[in-house]
């Protein structure tokens, strides 16, 4: 199960490689353009250094991705993306099996833990407003009775669609905000990563 | 880009490492967790005084390191607040048993990196107190955003506590104090031309021939408005309208006057810059007792400038003017 | 033009004119000659030493007047040397029995001003020397040029003759440690942008986005070479070995070494290149004894920097650490 | 008499005016762009300050124009037109009427000061190689009896040519010299200013 975990991880990790210019740039329009550069730096430390973190069970792994993220890089996306995988992890606990509910559960457990670490809710045009939206979706297509990979793709495309939907709003969080109705029209960075990534692990599993 | 630079990821490591083999006898380097700090510390009878924020706004605030100012910087990646290990990592190598004086621009991603940071170090026993900068004016107070940023009127909160920590103030007078040179601190800035973070490699905006950026953040965020150049009197009577009637400051008070440069413009320019501020300062009927002139506080090699003043009493007057030994000097 | 600016015929006046506002106790600005000279003298037992060049070098050199430095600063506009007269003038107005050191960079105009301002003040019975600087290694001396350039080094020898001059030395004293402090100074610039004369308006050089300069002068006078952009280790190495094979300064000295400004490069890239450079020097078994790093001498708004090596001895070591007080100070 | 030297020195005065721009292009090829301003700015002081100039005679009039020159300008350009003026009016003494053979002297006398001021000769890429075949066509035109319009245009001519002329040279005073090679096909500055105004006086002689 541990070898699940790992893959994610590493496909997570790769896509925000492949990305890093792309997501600095979005970041850039109305942000301090260092969101792509932030995260690529986390994961490269994660992956760099993957062989130095715990992996007795899939918890521990993601409490050391957490740490490896935490110790990278700073600010909103560092403590943001930190506290995610430290929320996941935590939430796991000692558990070798990963069930659907395992999964939503991690999520959303992850979601509470950025809400707070963030000072943030939906609606203030950050990653959590492409987050959620997916999740609920991932949830309701587990509930429908869809197989693993429907359900990913499912949530992708509400990602995805959620994201473009984060142009209209105001910024109110991160650097973006000090713009103002200028980061109105602009989709917000995060949020578009919470869609690539999505739509890598969708993609991926189908293969 | 043209900027000196060999792998822009190695960017800030490579000048960390200058600022440690330029100050061999004061300062260490310690790359693991991107930090500088003063090599004498932590001292048992004197509190010791950290800030951290992204790099680009040298000498903010890893040259700002020394006796008298800060005991440690921990700067992040270019314009990136730095990772809450290190913020808990620098915390725990200058914990004193007077506790640690956290000093923090305010800004979301800074804020984060330093609470979680705090939480992780406080879970250790270590005191720690925070003061949050915010003199920036430009961006008004709401209800939804963080508030006002940090920007230049960091010096003052630094050199104030700096001075006074060696004086062996205790951390909740540092507190105070902190606070209070905030509470008297105001800027605004304004740029003519965008900068370019290194591992970006584009410039984060850029500005018309013709056109300057009214109220501007240090890393390049947008300010009050896009304008039409104009002459630098008509640009000093604007910052200082928008600085002076933000406390407001009155007829008769004395003050310090800070003109910093945003890192391109040259310091002739600083120089002109400021001998309009002070005759329209004085105008005012206010009294200026200190003034400094120079790069502060910057963003990268933006051309463009900000403007201070900071309300003084006789005892912030005295911390100000305090010998402090920091990798800045002249000669 | 994207500059702080009014009147560009006024950009040297108001500029001096903020230093003078900065410096009410210590320093005078003349308006009718444009000069700046410390407050308090002549001082009777003290030889008065001045230098002139150009505008838009600043800090150099109107910013470098004060106790331990410079007595007078008599600036041209912009990249012009002084007028005759205004060289004349300065020299009266500080001129003590013990007589007045010309210190001169080595340029045509400035030559020629100096020279003309002394032949002037000499009839009237003022004793005056003159030590001229060109520790510009890029251009190679020649039959029929003037001879080298003097460019940033020239903060050595303002602030080792500033430093004996306090101490009670003579004229000829002063001259002759001028001319050794010249001797064992070398240094070496190049570009990344052009810069623009406030009155001019326009760029006096542009080059290409992945192109520098090599050897550029401080006027944007055109240097060795333009090549491609490469990293900043590769640049360092290249002024270094222009600057270290010239003398040559060889293993074992004790060198002060200078990276310095050329007005629109970031205080952090110029710590990136110091720290590399202070690596390379040591390297060839130098020892780095003094260093200097931000901007002494600049060109306007110029991307760019220069490295400077000065071999040392006891005595040159202890006058350049003596204390100064002039008008560039961080706090 | 000093009427004439009036309205020449305010016609030079004014055609420095009219061209300063064009005259730091020029130095701004391989120079630092710098001589027309310089130049300007002396005559403005020379214009703004004339009734502070002593006119009881010619030569004192010229040499007032010096000092004021010398008072505003630095370097070369400072130095140079100064010591010109200075050496003119010296020449020309307590004369109250100039004849063609003064005129010559003041010239030579002037060339000469320049050459000593500026340690330079002809060939050097300078103001004189445009302004000593200028003055040695005007000897010349009135030695063969040419009339003051006639000798002026010829001269005008010669000096355009000279002008011309220093293009392929190599510059070897000033800071253009620090171009070394790279002067060669530009044109100097300070000669390109002997032929302007040498077209201008001899123009305007005509009216
Ligand atoms: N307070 C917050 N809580 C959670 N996510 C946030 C917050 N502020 C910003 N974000 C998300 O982080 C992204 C920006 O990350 P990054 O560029 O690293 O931070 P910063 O805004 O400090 O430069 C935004 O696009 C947004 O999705
Ligand atoms: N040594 C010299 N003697 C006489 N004239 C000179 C000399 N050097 C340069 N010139 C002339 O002066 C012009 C440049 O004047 P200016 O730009 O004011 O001086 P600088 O070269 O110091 O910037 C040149 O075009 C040339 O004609
Ligand atoms: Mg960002
Ligand atoms: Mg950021
Ligand atoms: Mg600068
Ligand atoms: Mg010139």
């Amino acid at each position: 199960m541990s070898k699940d975990v790992e893959y994610v991880v590493r496909l997570i990790a790769n896509t925000v490689f492949e990305n890093e210019q792309y997501f600095s740039e979005l970041d850039g329009v109305v942000g301090d353009g260092d969101f792509g550069y932030s995260i690529a730096r986390g994961f490269e430390k994660v992956i760099n250094e993957w062989d130095t973190i715990d992996h007795s069970l899939p918890g521990n792994t993601l409490k050391g991705v957490s740490m490896k993220i935490v110790g990278a890089v700073g600010g909103v996306s560092g403590t943001v993306w930190g506290t995610a995988f430290l929320r996941a992890g935590i939430t796991l606990g000692t558990k070798t099996e990963i069930t659907q509910q395992d999964v939503i559960a991690m999520f959303r457990s992850a979601i509470e833990g950025i809400k707070k670490r963030g000072n943030t809710d939906l609606g203030d045009k950050t990653l959590l407003d492409a987050l959620v939206p997916a999740v609920d979706q991932l949830e309701k297509s587990f509930n429908d009775g869809k197989d693993a990979s429907t359900a990913l793709d499912e949530a992708a495309v509400v990602c995805r669609q959620a994201a473009e939907a984060t142009r209209p709003m105001l910024a109110k969080r991160g650097r973006a905000a000090y713009t103002g109705e200028r980061s109105i029209g602009t989709l917000d960075a995060g949020a578009v990563a919470m869609a690539v990534l999505f739509e890598a692990v969708s993609k991926a599993w189908k293969e | 880009m043209k900027k000196f630079v060999n792998d822009p990821k190695n960017f800030v490591p490579e000048m960390l490492k200058g600022i440690a083999l330029a100050n061999p006898k004061t300062l260490k380097y310690i790359p693991e967790y991107n930090l500088i700090m003063r090599a004498d510390i932590p001292i048992s009878n004197k509190v010791s005084i950290m800030q951290g924020s992204g790099s680009g706004h040298e000498p903010a605030h890893v040259m700002a390191v020394g006796r008298g100012m800060l005991d440690a910087a921990c700067p992040g990646n270019v314009f990136a607040a730095p990772p809450a290990d290190f913020v808990y990592q620098t915390t725990k190598l200058v914990a004193s048993p007077k506790g640690v004086l956290h000093l923090l621009n305010n800004y979301t991603g800074d804020t984060m990196s330093f609470n979680m940071g705090r939480e992780m170090a406080e879970a250790e026993g270590i005191e720690v107190r925070t003061v949050t900068i915010n003199d920036d004016v430009a961006v008004k107070d709401s209800t939804w955003t963080i508030g006002r940023r940090g920007v230049a009127g960091n010096f003052f909160v630094m050199k104030a506590t700096g001075a006074a920590a060696e004086r062996g103030a205790s951390l909740e007078e540092l507190e105070a104090l902190g606070n209070r040179v905030v509470a008297v601190t105001r800027t605004m800035g304004m740029a003519l031309t965008g900068c370019t973070p290194p591992a970006k490699g584009t410039p984060i905006f850029t500005l018309a021939e013709d056109e300057m950026e009214m109220g501007i953040g240090i890393h390049g965020e947008p300010g009050r408005k896009r304008v039409k150049m104009a002459p630098a009197n008509e640009i000093v009577d604007e910052l200082l309208e928008a600085v002076a009637s933000d406390i407001p400051y009155k007829a008769g008070d004395e003050v310090a006057l800070m003109i910093n440069g945003m890192g391109g413009t040259p310091i002739s320019e600083l120089y002109l810059l400021y001998g309009y501020a002070h005759e329209q300062v004085e105008k005012r009927g206010m009294k200026i007792k200190r003034n400094y002139i120079g790069e502060y506080c910057t963003s990268l090699e933006m051309a463009g400038f900000s403007l201070t003043l900071v309300k003084l009493d006789p005892e912030l007057e005295d911390l100000l003017a305090a010998p402090a030994e920091i990798a800045i000097r002249v000669f």
